[in-house]
């Protein structure tokens, strides 16, 4: 089949800015040469931001991701801040903090019931038709499920009540938030926190009920196949402790040395992008170590964000339970830094605990009811960088305007591209270890799902995969660009390997 | 109030208490002469011309009689030889200071006095000298009320003045002190006198008038400005000698609001001035007339009685008539005044009708389109008047001793004979332009009417609708809306009158369907078009919170139509459909 | 400029306020004064009645250029109408520039009912003006242009 | 084969928030899950589109898109989904007007590949690498689809029955959606599954408009600290809402920030753009040409403002590609 190069179809793996491609480049020996993960699809914010007024970003921006706007709102809302050179009163901090906090809550519990969480909790064996929120729920009785449910649903709706939407919220704006909460609203806020943070609790005991005390599974955390010892990034407070909102970002080496300090200002200094022509995305990688390719080690300037990273990037938490949650990890998993992928789901639990934490904390605090909720722009605009921590990691977000503050230009580097070349090298490490002699190990296809999975990829950036198994189809092809093999789960969830004639 | 007795001359008589001996002894034909007394005003014994012996138990003394009041049986003698040789005495000191004064010497002939026997250091040839009777000052203060004019030092260096000599802020110029001076030292003397009839420059010169003399109706006014009661409060001698009592000074200027439902807009025009065209010496040369001052001198009840005179009175040898003054003139107005034509072959008619003056008129085009006209254009040419054609460069003073008696010269091309001519004239006439009246901008923004570029008002369309405008209900006649002349006028308003007459017999107004309306259903209240209607037809229901257009009141300007930003004004006659529908059918090919 | 061999016809558009500016190309005519063929004049009301939205349909459709007319300020019919013209037009040219068109293709002009010479003078120099700035080729929507004439044609 | 209503998910150039808003549903969801059969949804079933062209043409009920049209794989699967289903619904602004992703249209692929790949100040790119259609890897060729010169909404790829507005929809507006068409009395073709009014029907602050509405100048929502209780547009700032659709319930107000026009313009507007353009030029309050300027400048990009969601759509469509700066 000569023309096999033609007739590919394109079938979705999951979301990367449309959908992501596989391609398992094979030698004449059949063994594997390269495995390429693509991200067929651009839509370049970066450049239709010219042009528009820069307190328009944040909802702008949001529409990079509609699972994780919060994230974009406040790092373009805190690039505000900077580009007017505005400090937000001490009350609209803490109303963004709390509002940041209720949408990591609700968006790390998304994560751990409806997409990753499956993996586990139903059991990497079972089929991928019952591997599903549908599943979990089955797992752990629809109480749960329920309460699941229910849980996001009240913190979603705390959100729109403050932010206007939670699908593209609204609020931020240079110098602090456009609306009060009222004193009936924190009400609500230090109930659903409660709840929130009980929530997170019994998700962790879950998490160690049926994860940490099934030996298959921590093994799987622990094997090799998932590790790659990289760079690892993460944002912390004064001392050092993980923080979403605000901080430094801090990076460790793969021997969990801090290797460098910066804030958002100095990104250009310590982040950059490589392009690759056979994808849509760029590849960030540390800029003083420098792109040695999708290399492991010191050498490489490849990173890691999202829990896994912040974790070891971090030297702990500022909450007690997350704290105690904290150690129990690092003791478990043989201290920092850890690097395998897996141990991402336990991290993001982790996580999850300290967003319900911080958000009980904030709730707590009557000043999140003052009338001080913004202080008016008065310098003349330049040039602005915001940073957050989105659940999937660092965002960064710069703009450049004139003294109207119109963009000028705009630059953006969304979580899940600082991974982007760590998750390659875990497709291409998954393909070497399961192609052998153009043989196909059908396993291939769950271990692949699971590296993936761990990463809770979002691909500049709206990107999840919803309940069920994530979709997947590779394509082995030898020297003459023959498909030697395609292997896909089939609606059934049954492996099916397709071979030509 | 008790009577007095007492003898007159030895003539017995009874007067009130207080009348002063003069005013008892006129009456009775005694001759008492007086210079400061006069009955408007109060005694004042200035001149002591009046002395009368008034003798009594204890003998007689000489007292005067305009400020001596009649007592109980006084014995007053008025031409004894006592009073007259006094009488002489004071009459002959007066005389040596003012020798010409005409109404002492009449007094001195009287008293039977030659020349003076004295000299005087202060003496005043003048025949209008001040004798210092001082009745304008007092009649300034007593009368008028505006104390303008009062007098300086004393005896002999005594002078009535201004105060400090400047010109009197005080005074009213009313001129009564010139017409009780009893030497006509005093006189009013307008300013800027150019060889005019008065009536062109002051106005009217006394405060009650009749505007013209055919004015209609044909009541004499009072001029508030003239008249002395609206500046000092006092006088309202008119009132005295009115009969009918028909004078009214408290009444007022008022507006009166007339709720109507159609206008006829018949503002009429303005004159060019012609003094913009200086070439022509319009108020720079004294024998130059607009042609409103010939239309008054011509007017047998004008100021000249109808006759032809130049300013010093003498009548004209030659006149000259310019046509299009400020008409078909690319400097003032481009358009021809239509009505100048005729009258100013009018104007030569009269002329020649009443004087011998040859008459040159000075045209572009000779324009007698109207009926009749061209018959009395060739008349006129019959009665010997020259026209020239061709349009004159200026008119220059040719004389300039008074023994050149004013002539003139008009400078002009003659394009008939292709030659340049001098014609020497003693007058002319200038034709101004009709034009606009100056309130015409105003009167058409309180009507919304528009107006051509020349300015007059702009009938709805030039042929087809002439006389109504784009307004419902609003009309134009007569010059306002361009030059005509008077059939023209009364053609166009009776036009106007009738389609109003047509109107309310009907008694109902069409409107037309071209009108905004709102969907109550799509509106969402969002009160975009609420301030947009200029005609208030959009309301806003409060308890359906929607906007709501009164077809009555729309007129289908389609502004809000254009404006609502959902949609949900529907635009009849010009909805969205049929534009674009339009637009699709004109931009397919 | 020349277009295969033929001398390039601008299409403009002209929404004319029936009270003046169509008044002022009747009288125009009237006075048998020679004005641009190019022009094709649609009658409104008011100049006021003119949404944007028509100026940018004409576009659109094919028009190279618009002219909008309306009684001078003062003297609208409407009392306030040239106004709200004015000010839409000058919005609409700020929006124009930013959709890369030539602000000059839109043109607002006052023309009295009296002011045929005037109508016919800025149709002369509205063609030649729009001669010289050549054809407008809008981003390639054929299926936007489509969409809007099914709505036309629906309502 | 189940007898219940085949139903079918699938997204174009979106951020993924049309998929949350289903999951918004929260307990409906599965009532959905329950009522009808679906038979695609990429982001969370495993199906594939050879299972979809398996599928007998028409045999889906209904196929939610959300998305703009912006690579050419999406346009094949529009084709091909279309094809299939009786009904096709634009789901969210970006199939429904082009959405965000549709302010690209200002520039064109060159100009944004340029920002994206070489121009970025973190972008290392020496060689002017950037994404190709076809590339030699190991001697093998791998491929990218096609990014178009411009994002289209959906109805200028395929023929669209129904649209659902909002970016992103409300749950409440889905739910009914899906009820309505589950109902069988379908509203006619082209039909938007929304209010017909403008937003401020809708709107808490509709009772605080003054009765004279007019503008002296524009506040940006920066600038000013805007009361909670007051129409924003009667306070200065340009609220999109009375030129656009009701149905969100006026969420960003009661976030006390102005609408921006997600939800499109109503069925009577083609152009929502020019009609909010119109209704504010029309209350600006000046008849100066010098101060209505001014009052214009306090609108830095009416453009972008306008046609934040719609400019896909517009009359114009976008920039001149001659205009475009490179």
């Amino acid at each position: 089949m000569a023309t096999t190069g033609r007739r590919f179809t394109i079938d979705p793996i999951t979301r990367l800015e449309g959908h992501g491609k596989i391609e398992v480049l094979l030698d004449e020996s059949g063994n594997v040469e390269r495995a390429l993960l693509q991200v067929p699809e651009l839509r370049g914010f970066e450049k239709f931001a010219e042009g528009r007024p820069a307190e328009d970003m944040p909802q702008i921006t949001s529409r990079i991701c509609g699972v994780c706007p919060m994230a974009h709102h406040m790092a373009s809302t805190k690039a505000l801040d900077s580009l007017y050179k505005v400090d937000p009163p001490p009350a609209a901090k803490k109303i963004r903090e709390l509002i940041y906090s209720t949408f990591m809550t609700e968006d790390h519990a998304l994560h751990f019931y409806f997409l990753g969480g499956p993996d586990f909790v139903v059991g990497p064996q079972a089929p991928a038709a019952e591997r599903n929120v549908l599943g979990v729920i089955s797992k752990v009785g629809v109480e749960v499920g329920k309460r699941v449910i229910a849980t996001r649903k009240m913190l979603r709706e705390l959100i729109i009540a403050v932010a206007g939407k939670v699908i593209h919220p609204v609020f931020g704006l240079p110098g602090g938030v456009a609306r009060r909460i009222t004193r009936e609203e924190q009400e609500q806020f230090k109930k659903a926190a409660g709840e929130a943070v009980d929530f997170a609790k019994f998700t962790l005991a879950t998490f160690e009920e049926v994860v940490l005390h099934n030996n298959d599974y921590v093994k799987l955390i622990l094997s090799d196949a998932y590790a790659h010892r990289t760079y690892y990034m993460g944002m912390v407070d004064q001392e050092n402790r993980l923080n979403f909102y605000d901080g430094a970002i801090r990076v460790v080496s793969p021997e969990g040395r801090e290797v460098a300090r910066f804030t958002a200002d100095q990104y250009l200094d310590y982040v950059a992008e490589h392009v690759e022509p056979w994808s849509y995305i760029k590849f960030c990688y540390l800029k003083p170590v420098g792109w040695k390719g999708f290399e492991e080690g010191g050498e490489s300037g490849v990173y890691c964000v999202a829990p896994l990273a912040r974790l070891n990037a971090a030297d702990g938490f500022a909450t007690p339970l997350a704290k105690e949650a904290w150690h129990q990890y690092f003791d478990a998993l043989g201290g920092k830094p850890v690097h395998q992928t897996l141990a991402n789901h336990w991290a993001r639990v982790i996580e999850l605990l300290y967003a319900a934490e911080r958000m009980r904390e904030l709730a707590m605090d009557d000043e999140i009811t003052s009338d001080n909720i913004r202080r008016l722009p008065t310098e003349i605009p330049k040039e602005g960088f915001g940073v957050v921590e989105a659940p999937r990691g660092t965002l960064f977000h710069h703009y450049q305007t004139d003294e109207r503050g119109v963009i000028r230009k705009a630059n953006l580097i969304v979580a899940t591209q600082n991974n982007a070349a760590r998750m390659a090298m875990s497709v291409d490490k998954a393909a070497r270890g399961l192609v052998k002699n153009g043989q196909v190990s059908e396993g291939i296809l769950n271990m692949v799902e699971m590296a993936f999975r761990a990463y809770d990829p979002c691909h500049g950036c709206a990107t999840h995969s919803l309940p069920g198994s994530m979709p997947l189809v590779i394509r082995l092809w030898d020297r003459n660009r023959n498909l030697v093999a395609a292997v896909r789960r089939d609606s059934n969830g049954t492996v099916r390997t397709d071979m030509p004639r | 109030m008790e009577m007095i007795s007492l003898k007159i001359d030895g003539k017995p008589t009874q007067v009130q208490d207080g009348t002063s001996i003069l005013a008892a002894a006129r009456p009775l034909g005694a001759r008492i002469p007086a210079l400061c007394y006069h009955p408007l005003l109060k005694p004042f014994g200035a001149c002591r011309v009046c002395v009368v012996e008034s003798r009594g138990t204890a003998g007689f003394e000489l007292v005067t009689a305009c400020n001596t009041p009649c007592a109980e049986g006084m014995d007053i003698l008025t031409d004894s030889p006592h009073v007259l040789a006094a009488r002489r005495v004071v009459l002959e000191l007066m005389r040596a200071r003012w020798p010409n004064v005409s109404i002492l010497k009449e007094l001195a002939a009287e008293a039977g006095l030659t020349t003076p026997r004295f000299g005087s250091p202060k003496k005043d040839e003048n025949p209008e000298a001040c004798i210092l009777c001082l009745r304008c000052v007092r009649v300034c203060e007593e009368v008028v009320g505006a104390c303008a004019i009062g007098y300086e030092d004393r005896g002999m260096r005594r002078r009535v003045v201004t105060p400090f000599d400047q010109p009197s802020e005080a005074c009213i110029a009313c001129g009564t002190c010139t017409s009780i001076c009893p030497t006509g030292h005093i006189k009013l003397v307008p300013e800027d006198y150019r060889g005019k009839p008065a009536e062109f420059l002051l106005g009217p010169n006394t405060a009650i008038y009749m505007p013209t003399p055919q004015a209609v109706p044909k009541v004499p006014r009072i001029d508030a400005d003239t008249c002395i009661h609206f500046k000092t409060g006092g006088c309202q001698a008119c009132i005295d000698v009115c009969e009918p009592g028909a004078i009214r000074h408290e009444m007022e200027d008022e507006e009166i609001e007339v709720e109507v439902g159609q206008v006829l807009v018949t503002t009429g025009f303005g004159l060019f001035d012609a003094s913009a065209m200086a070439s022509y010496g319009y108020g720079r040369l004294d024998n130059v007339y607009a042609a409103l001052e010939i239309e008054r001198m011509l007017n047998a009840t004008g100021p000249t009685g109808g006759r032809v005179l130049t300013k010093d009175g003498r009548t004209p040898r030659a006149i000259g008539i310019i046509h299009c003054v400020g008409s078909r003139d690319e400097n003032h107005h481009r358009y021809c005044s239509r009505v100048c034509c005729m009258y100013a072959l009018k104007f030569a008619h009269l002329v020649k009708e009443r004087s011998h003056a040859e008459v040159y008129n000075f045209y572009i085009d000779m324009r007698a389109f109207g009926k009749g006209y061209e018959e009395f254009y060739s008349r006129v040419m019959d009665e010997g008047v020259h026209v020239v054609r061709g349009k004159v460069a200026e008119v220059v003073q040719a004389a300039w001793t008074g023994r050149e008696n004013g002539t003139m010269l008009i400078r002009c091309e003659d394009t008939l004979i292709g030659r340049f001519r001098e014609i020497p004239v003693d007058m002319v006439i200038l034709c101004n332009a009709l034009q606009p009246d100056d309130q015409a901008r105003k009167v058409a923004r309180l009507f919304g009417l528009s107006r051509s570029p020349d300015g007059f008002f702009l009938e709805r369309h030039p042929k087809l609708d002439p006389v109504a405008t784009t307004t419902d209900g609003l009309f134009v006649a007569g010059c306002c809306q361009g030059p005509k002349d008077i059939p023209d006028s009364v053609a166009q308003s009776s036009a106007a009158a009738a389609r109003i007459l047509a109107t309310i017999s009907k008694g109902a107004v069409e409107i037309e369907p071209i009108r905004a309306e709102i969907s109550e259903e799509d509106c969402s209240g969002c009160r975009t078009c609420n301030p947009l209607c200029p005609y208030y037809a959009i309301e806003f229901l409060a308890e359906k919170q929607v906007s709501h257009v009164n077809a009555a009141l729309c007129k289908g300007c389609g502004t809000c139509v254009a404006a609502c930003p959902s949609g949900a004004i529907a635009g009849h006659g010009f909805s969205d459909r049929q534009i674009n529908a339009e637009l699709e059918g004109i931009l397919a090919v | 400029m020349e277009t295969n061999g033929k001398r390039y016809q601008p299409r403009i558009i002209g929404f004319l306020c029936n009270w003046c500016s169509y008044t002022g190309a009747d009288l125009a005519g009237v006075s048998r004064m020679k004005s641009a063929p190019n022009l094709r004049i649609i009658r409104v009301m008011c100049s006021g009645r003119v949404d944007p939205a028509f100026v940018l349909r004409a576009f659109r459709l094919g028009a190279d250029g618009v002219l909008v007319a309306g009684c001078h300020p003062g003297d609208c019919h409407y009392k306030q109408g040239n106004f709200k013209a004015l000010r839409r037009a000058m919005f609409l040219k700020r929006l124009l520039r930013e959709f890369g068109v030539d602000e000059r293709r839109l043109r607002l002009e006052w023309i009295s009912a009296s002011e045929g010479e005037r109508f016919a003078q800025v149709t002369n120099e509205f063609t030649e003006q729009l001669r010289a700035l050549g054809p407008l080729q809008l981003a390639a929507q054929p299926e936007a242009a489509a969409a809007a004439v099914q709505e036309v044609a629906a309502q | 084969m189940s007898a219940k209503p085949k139903v079918a998910f699938y997204w174009c150039a979106s951020c993924g928030g049309c998929e949350e808003a289903v999951v918004d549903l929260a307990e409906k969801v599965l009532d959905v899950v329950a009522a009808v059969d679906i038979v695609f949804w990429p982001v969370a079933l495993d199906f594939k589109r050879h299972d979809v062209e398996a599928m007998p043409d028409g045999s889906i009920l209904a196929t939610f898109i959300n998305g703009a049209i912006r690579m050419s794989e999406q346009e094949e699967m529009a084709h091909l989904l279309r094809r299939k289903s009786v009904v096709v619904v634009a789901f969210g602004s970006c199939a429904q007007l082009g959405g965000i992703p549709g302010l690209a249209n200002f520039w064109s692929r060159d100009t944004i590949f340029h920002r994206v790949y070489q121009e970025s100040p973190s972008t290392r790119n020496q060689q002017g690498t950037e994404p190709a259609l076809e590339t030699q890897v190991n001697g093998h060729a791998v491929t990218l689809p096609v990014f178009h010169e411009t994002v289209r909404s959906l109805n200028q790829v395929i023929d669209v029955d129904y649209f659902l507005p909002g970016c992103a929809p409300t749950p409440k507006l889905l739910a009914q959606a899906v009820e309505t068409l589950l109902s069988g009395n379908l509203p006619p073709k082209g039909s938007v599954l929304a209010p017909d009014t403008a937003l401020c029907d809708e709107c808490d602050r509709r009772e605080t408009k003054p009765d004279r509405m007019m503008i002296k100048e524009f506040h940006r929502p920066h600038q000013v600290l805007a009361n909670q209780e007051d129409c924003l547009l009667a306070q200065g700032l340009l609220c999109m809402g009375p030129a656009t659709r009701a149905g969100c319930e006026a969420r960003c107000v009661q976030g006390n920030m102005p609408c921006t026009g997600c939800f499109g313009p109503t069925s009577r507007v083609t152009d929502q753009g020019s009609k909010i353009l119109s209704a504010i030029a029309s209350i600006i309050d000046s008849t100066d040409e010098a101060e209505v300027s001014r009052i214009l400048d306090s609108i830095p990009d009416p453009a972008g403002t306008f046609y934040r969601y719609s400019l896909p759509v517009s009359l114009l469509g976008g920039r001149r590609p001659e205009a475009i700066p490179r």
